[in-house]
């Protein structure tokens, strides 16, 4: 076993887990579409694979404070952009989290998706692909690529496998998005001219976090930037394509969106926005903490008004992904706010996912989501009751359960940032536990009285195997957070010191050639030569 | 004794085996297992009581596991063993095991049987957390974690229409109350950088921010906490409403454990308070308000676990009454106390619903003591320890808050003391009316429902025999915390005070034990005029209901105003659904509709419509000839090469 | 440039133009084709002035011989002069502002060409006489094909085939293969 | 510069636009390619002119492969129009308007 873990230790584990899943795609692309049962398995056994092998990352290194893996190798070296990627503490889980639901949403879908399986499962590979790709990505360019390739498979995935109005939901989805890459990219295209006016013009991120901008360019790139992650987030007023997105998806489609997608936003927050532009996230914290705090109270009240049942947990992700971003701003004192954001972001993952999940086993045997359709459903499914009513208490942010520790870490950091939208947010808490449990009551509790629910099926074995390990991580994310907080901890720490230090004029911008290498050097001067430099 | 989490990992225990193998297994063994481990709990808990006892003192805590680390951030599962922690295990696994057994019985032939065991070991375990935590994000752990208990089990019965919502309602409530806990727990860490009561203590009392008024916030938003959890004004609205639940459940969470949970977090957090008179004067305001305004609804409710809910809220207000005026060990001890009688009440109640096959109106009863004669005694017991009949456990321990509300810091509130005092003395008045009143409707006066139909009759035995227990508890508990007075008269000392006062701030403000002539006569004084209270009510019950019945409708058409505004509860529920409940409901509906969908969403539409429109205009000049594509394409070129000539000449 | 050179391509010139203009005026397309024949003989007389004989000759062969009479055939085989529907559709002002274009593309050329200097009467210095020799020696162009531009050599060799397998695909009669599409 | 090459490319520039008005103004396709063929004619001669006037045989080597692919242009595109011939029995380009917006 040792000399496994030495062996997947030493080869390109981020490649082989990036690339694993492209590589079952264009396998996929060869079989016959009609043998849809060998299609499917082969699917799941190469995410199952993908995910096993994304866990030797945790057996490497010692410590994600830095980036390990690391993989550079020369793309383009014309203008600048490499091959460049590596995972620290603030990705880590986040590709574990998509490795890890990848498989799920495979398996979720067996029974759900009856028509052109094999695009299916080609797309849902392509979409592992782009997806952990965009969270290792260190080069712009590369980072650019990765994040715009998720939209194609979701697009399609809305597109052809969604419900209703699917296909407004998908144009809407796409063009939404592309607005904000589009500024994204050219904020990627200014640091690369920037980099370029005093030295070789690169994309790359560990160089170019060593060479802030000025505080005036600084401003109009991070408001670049800043819309393409917002919108992705998505925060308050860009908030509108998720719920269409999210609703008319296929099972598989929203649980990704919920549990990855979103998480692509703040991920981007923290690695490049706040790394790469000190000065303007300072300066931007407060107001998009009371966007955030808005997102959070208006995504609630919001939540509270749907009637349509996977609506209104999309829309809910508009609040607790606020939580997000408030902790991620909630950086100036303390670093508490943002490790919550980090362990958020996973748990949301985890416990939104499970929630698209069960929506989609009750939708595979109703062929509704509308709240009003249901009613009395705990005496005909209890095992489903049973799972449902721990991801909706973990979704609340029950203590013990995953939805608290980064909530309670973000309130905790937030309210040292800024009291007032500390305690705003903190009464989002109560506000989730109205439209949750409402929600609850209305599709479970009561007698059932529609003839079609009461003999409705309880969970299988096929999906008591996906739910499963959803609510066993969500207790142990609750009950012992220490072996993710370990780890999240020090890279955060570190991202947030660096940001603080050059905020604070501690370190000269790198205008110049010359400033430019004491500002390397004054960075760097914390981590060990050869570290990540 | 090292091993006190065994008090808490036995419960979890038998949630997981009734949990995942409960419906497999016979009706007897699940709630045998319930109740054994519950029964390890009181073990595991007595066993650290008299460790704790031997040790004289040995307060200490005991750290298991990391939970948040995040430096400067520590919590761990940490659990602190001292008086109040103890007293707090022993009489909640105590009463607990009792209402388990109980349980068994009332419960026999529901069809959730082992999911009602299953939540309410949950119960038991988080309640135990809740007190036996050394930090406060433990507590907050149980503190949820027995809000959740609570909703489960007020919307056990999920098929009826009312539990449910009842059930949320009382989760929002508790919730509105923890976001002010969380907004104090904030507060707390970044003045005081911990959590640990421990720490806590010593850097609050180093610290001597007395008066402060970062402080006062604290204790204020912590109350806020306990104000939604043990019910009191104003958010006291959801506890008549869990009453939808079975009996046993609120016996055991909505009368004897749960909802002691503030009063447990003040004293717990006593130190905090003792350095704020603002705050303590909240807490004793609010808590004496409650007091009486919860007795005043109690007065005419006609449902017979209702009048007990009000009572509930009633008695908690009497605990902060305590609390407030600094006398934390009588809080507890009457928090003690109240644990048996009222535990009693519910579930000798519960046995009238039992026989009376699920009636809860006390307007179709009567006559019962004749059918259900054990059923009669405890709940005659019960009623007059409450109502404070002396040598009763509960003349002894609201005695003793009637006294200290009267002796209380006259230097410091001016005849706030005996405002409070006064309060409290109309309160003890209006208890012993209801519950007599209570008495009389149930069991004395002639049956008003009919006898050949609905076979009263009394409950078995495994639900009889945790009654006895209970009513003798309810009859001697009294006895280990007697007042000074008493205490010196039969030479019993107070047993309760030094063990308890150890853990919480005694002695800065709490009014000692009498010990000069004139504390002596103030104590004769109040003890004296409280009997007599309490006899006053239980005779005005006796002529209003026994000597001249019928009178009671007179005097409801007399005085038809006050009557209907304490029959409809001051109209709280119908205030506080206007005001906050309906406009909220819509108000989301505007913002999803309007606002949402018509603004936010309208405006993302009509930039998309507009590029669209944009593009029919222009549609016309994609002819579809190629010719003028070759025309575009030409004129394109040479325009091209004239710009790129004027930019060239412009060099 | 001698007298004779210069009357030679004077005339040449003229016939181009002449030519040029008959192709895009004709209405018979048959008329159209002959004209450009003519503007292509012109032109390899002017490839002969500019020394290159080698492409003079292909321009004959090639242009004149191949490509003209392949257009030939096409209009012989399948256009039968007269046919009213080849000129049913107009599109509304297109001759107009193809004029306007045309002029402005004139004006321009000739302005780019004056301003580049073209008409400066700068007389350029033949280096050597070798070099004449090497410009318009077959030879010398041969070599340049099957060294220097060997690859572009081969790849125009590789269209060609493409091209071939295409017309020919294009050309083949319906209903034998699925290339062409009903509606 | 040498008159010839001054000429030439003056007629060339005449050339090419003859082919433009050709392309744009008719509405014979066959006229229409014929025009291309001009234009591309025009083309080759500028090409010539050059490389008389650098002295270099690059232009002439342009030139050449220009020939050979106008030949398989040419080829192409009379394959396509007599498909569409066959196809439409009608070989006006602008009854062909398949690609309006």
């Amino acid at each position: 076993m040792d000399a496994i873990i030495q062996m997947m230790a030493n080869a390109p584990l981020l490649s082989i887990i990036i690339f694993l899943p492209l590589v079952g795609a264009i396998l996929i692309t060869l079989m016959n579409p009609a043998k849809s049962h060998r299609i499917k398995w082969f699917a799941f056994w190469v995410s199952i694979a993908t995910f096993l092998i994304s866990l030797f990352l945790l057996a490497g290194s010692g410590g994600f404070e830095k980036f390990s893996h690391i993989e550079q190798y020369t793309w383009l070296p014309q203008i600048g952009v490499s091959y460049h990627i590596g995972v620290d503490g603030i990705s880590l889980w986040l590709v574990l989290l998509s490795t890890f639901l990848l498989p799920i949403s495979i398996l979720s879908s067996f029974s759900a998706i009856r028509k052109r399986e094999k695009e299916y499962y080609i797309l849902l590979l392509l979409m592992g692909f782009a997806l952990t790709g965009t969270f290792v990505a260190l080069d712009l360019v590369l980072f650019f690529l990765f994040w715009e390739s998720v939209l194609i498979p979701m697009y399609l995935l809305i597109g052809i496998w969604g419900s209703g109005r699917r296909i407004y939901a998908a144009t809407k989805f796409v063009l939404y998005t592309v607005v904000g890459s589009f500024f994204m990219l050219l904020a990627i295209i200014g640091l690369y001219v920037y980099s370029g006016s005093f030295g070789p013009g690169t994309f790359d991120f560990i160089y170019l976090r060593s060479h802030i901008a000025p505080p005036e360019l600084q401003t109009w790139l991070f408001l670049a930037f800043f819309l393409a992650f917002a919108i992705k987030v998505p925060l308050f007023p860009f908030h509108t394509w998720l719920a269409d997105a999210h609703t008319e998806a296929p099972t598989a489609g929203s649980v990704l969106l919920a549990a990855v997608l979103l998480k692509m936003g703040g991920y981007g927050f923290i690695r490049f926005c706040l790394t790469l532009f000190p000065d303007a996230s300072v300066w931007a914290a407060p107001w998009i903490m009371g966007l955030a705090v808005i997102s959070i109270i208006y995504g609630a009240l919001v939540c509270a008004a749907q009637t349509d049942l996977k609506r209104l947990i999309a829309l809910s992700s508009v609040a607790h992904m606020g939580f997000v971003m408030l902790g991620i701003f909630s950086f100036a004192n303390t670093s508490i706010g943002q490790v919550g954001a980090t362990i958020q972001m996973v748990s949301h993952g985890i416990t939104t996912g499970a929630l698209f999940l069960l929506v989609g086993v009750i939708y595979e045997r109703r062929h509704t989501r509308e709240i009003a359709q249901f009613g009395g459903l705990a005496s005909v499914m209890p095992q489903y009751y049973n799972v449902f009513l721990i991801t909706m208490l973990a979704s609340v942010g029950l203590p013990a359960l995953n939805g608290f520790v980064g909530e309670f870490l973000i309130l905790l950091g937030a309210f040292r940032a800024d009291w007032a939208l500390g305690g705003l947010a903190t009464f989002g808490v109560v506000l989730a536990a109205v439209y949750l449990l409402t929600m609850f009551r209305r599709v479970f509790h009561g007698e059932c009285t529609k003839p079609e629910n009461q003999k409705l099926l309880d969970l299988n074995v096929r999906e008591l195997v996906y739910l499963v390990p959803l609510v066993l991580l969500m207790l142990w994310i609750g009950l012992y957070p220490k072996p993710y907080l370990s780890v999240i901890k020090p890279a955060v720490d570190r991202s947030v010191r660096a940001v603080m230090r050059i905020a604070s004029g501690s370190v000269e911008y790198a205008r110049s050639g010359e400033k430019a290498a004491t500002a390397l050097a004054q960075v760097l001067s914390e981590d060990t030569p050869g570290g990540d430099g | 004794m090292d091993y006190i989490y065994l008090a808490i990992a036995l419960p979890l225990l038998g949630v997981l085996v009734n949990g995942f193998f409960g419906r497999r297994m016979p009706r007897k063994a699940v709630g045998t297992i319930a109740s054994l481990v519950i029964l390890g709990s009181f073990v595991v808990s007595l066993v650290a009581f008299l460790g704790y006892l031997a040790a004289e003192g040995g307060t200490h805590t005991v750290t298991l596991l990391p939970w948040l680390s995040l430096p400067p951030l520590e919590i761990s599962y940490g659990f602190l063993v001292d008086g109040l922690s103890l007293v707090m295990a022993l009489t909640v696994s105590f009463v607990s095991f009792l209402i388990h057994v109980y349980s068994m019985g009332y419960m026999a032939d529901d069809d959730g049987y082992p999911r009602y065991f299953t939540y309410l070991n949950l119960f038991v375990a988080m309640m135990l957390t809740l007190v036996l935590a050394d930090n406060l994000v433990l507590m907050f752990v149980g503190w949820e974690g027995v809000g959740l208990c609570s909703y489960l089990l007020i919307g056990f019965w999920y098929k009826k229409a009312a539990p449910p919502v009842a059930g949320i309602k009382a989760f929002i409530v508790n919730r509105i109350g923890d976001f002010a806990f969380l907004i104090g727990m904030f507060l707390i860490f970044w003045l005081y950088g911990t959590f640990s009561f421990t720490e806590l203590r010593q850097s609050v009392e180093t610290v001597a921010l007395a008066g402060h008024f970062p402080l006062t916030l604290i204790a204020l938003f912590l109350f806020g906490g306990a104000i939604g959890k043990s019910a009191q004004f104003p958010l006291y609205v959801w506890l008549p409403d869990a009453m939808e639940g079975p009996t046993p459940v609120s016996a055991l969470i909505h009368a004897a454990t749960m909802v002691t949970a503030g009063v447990y977090m003040v004293s717990r957090m006593s130190f905090l308070y003792s350095m704020t008179e603002v705050a303590m004067l909240v807490v004793a305001c609010v808590g004496a308000f409650t007091a009486i305004f919860a007795a005043s609804i109690a007065l005419v409710q006609n449902d017979i676990k209702r009048v007990l809910a009000y009572s509930t809220i009633s008695q908690l207000g009497y605990m902060f009454l305590a609390a407030g005026v600094g006398a934390y060990w009588i809080a507890i001890f009457h928090l003690f106390t109240h644990a048996f009688f009222k535990a009693l009440l519910f579930l000798a109640s519960g046995s009238v619903i039992h026989g009376m096959r699920g009636e809860m109106d006390m307007r179709k009863m009567g006559g019962l003591a004749k059918y259900m004669p054990h059923t009669y005694w405890h709940f005659l017991i019960g009623a007059m320890s409450i109502s404070g009949i002396p040598l009763l456990a509960g003349f002894f321990s609201k005695d003793q808050i009637l006294f200290a509300a009267f002796t209380a810091r006259p230097d410091i509130w001016p005849n706030a003391g005996m405002v409070l005092w006064i309060v409290g003395v109309v309160t003890a008045l209006f208890t012993a009316f209801y519950m007599f009143r209570q008495i009389y409707l149930v069991f004395l006066t002639k049956p008003r429902f009919d006898v050949a139909e609905i076979h009263p009759h009394e409950a078995p035995a495994s639900m009889i025999a945790p009654n006895w227990v209970l009513a003798i508890g309810s009859v001697v508990a009294g006895f280990i915390g007697l007042p000074a007075l008493f205490a010196g008269i039969i030479h019993i000392p107070n047993m309760f005070q030094p063990f308890v006062a150890s853990a919480v701030a005694g002695g800065v403000h709490v009014a000692e034990a009498a010990h000069g002539a004139q504390e002596l006569f103030k104590e004769v004084l109040t003890t004296s005029i409280s009997v007599v209270v309490a006899l006053l009510g239980l005779g005005l019950a006796f002529y209003l209901y026994q000597v001249r019945y019928g009178t009671t409708e007179k005097l409801k058409k007399a005085f038809a105003a006050p009557y209907r505004v304490l029959l409809n509860k001051y109209y709280v529920d119908e205030f506080y659904d206007n005001t906050f409940v309906q406009p909220g409901r819509v108000l989301c509906e505007q913002l999803s509709r309007v606002v949402d969908l018509g603004v936010i969403d309208g405006v993302v539409n009509s930039i998309a419509f507009v590029i669209g429109a944009v593009g029919q205009v222009l549609r016309p000049i994609q002819t579809g000839f190629i010719r003028n594509y070759a025309w575009y394409i030409s004129a394109g070129a040479i325009l091209l090469v004239i710009l790129l000539w004027l930019g060239l000449a412009a060099k | 440039m001698n007298v004779i050179e210069l009357i030679v391509f004077i005339a040449a010139a003229a016939l181009a133009l002449v030519g040029a203009a008959g192709m895009v005026m004709s209405r018979n397309p048959v008329h159209s084709a002959l004209f450009l024949i003519a503007n292509f003989f012109a032109l390899a007389v002017i490839f002969l002035l500019l020394s290159a004989p080698v492409l003079a000759a292909l321009q004959v062969l090639v242009y004149a011989g191949a490509i003209m009479v392949l257009f030939l055939f096409i209009i012989f085989f399948f256009v039968q002069p007269g046919q009213k529907h080849l000129y049913v559709y107009s599109l509304p002002w297109q001759t107009f502002f193809s004029g306007i274009l045309v002029i402005v593309l004139i004006c321009i050329l000739v302005l780019g060409l004056y301003m580049g200097g073209v008409f400066t009467a700068e007389e350029h210095v033949q280096s050597a006489a070798m070099k004449v020799e090497e410009l318009t020696s077959p030879q010398a162009l041969g070599s340049a094909l099957f060294s220097r531009y060997l690859l572009p050599f081969e790849l125009t060799s590789l269209l060609l085939l493409a091209a071939m397998l295409g017309a020919v695909v294009l050309a083949r009669k319906e209903g034998r293969g699925d290339m062409e599409e009903k509606d | 510069m040498e008159p010839i090459v001054a000429y030439s490319l003056v007629l060339s520039a005449v050339l090419f636009t003859m082919g433009v008005l050709a392309v744009l103004a008719r509405r014979n396709p066959i006229i229409m390619f014929m025009g291309i063929e001009l234009m591309l004619n025009a083309a080759n001669l500028a090409f010539i002119a050059f490389s008389r006037h650098l002295d270099k045989l690059d232009g002439q080597v342009i030139a050449l492969i220009f020939m050979a692919v106008a030949a398989a242009e040419v080829a192409i595109g009379l394959a396509i129009i007599v498909s569409i011939y066959r196809y439409r029995r009608d070989v006006d380009v602008d009854a062909v308007n398949v690609l309006r917006g």
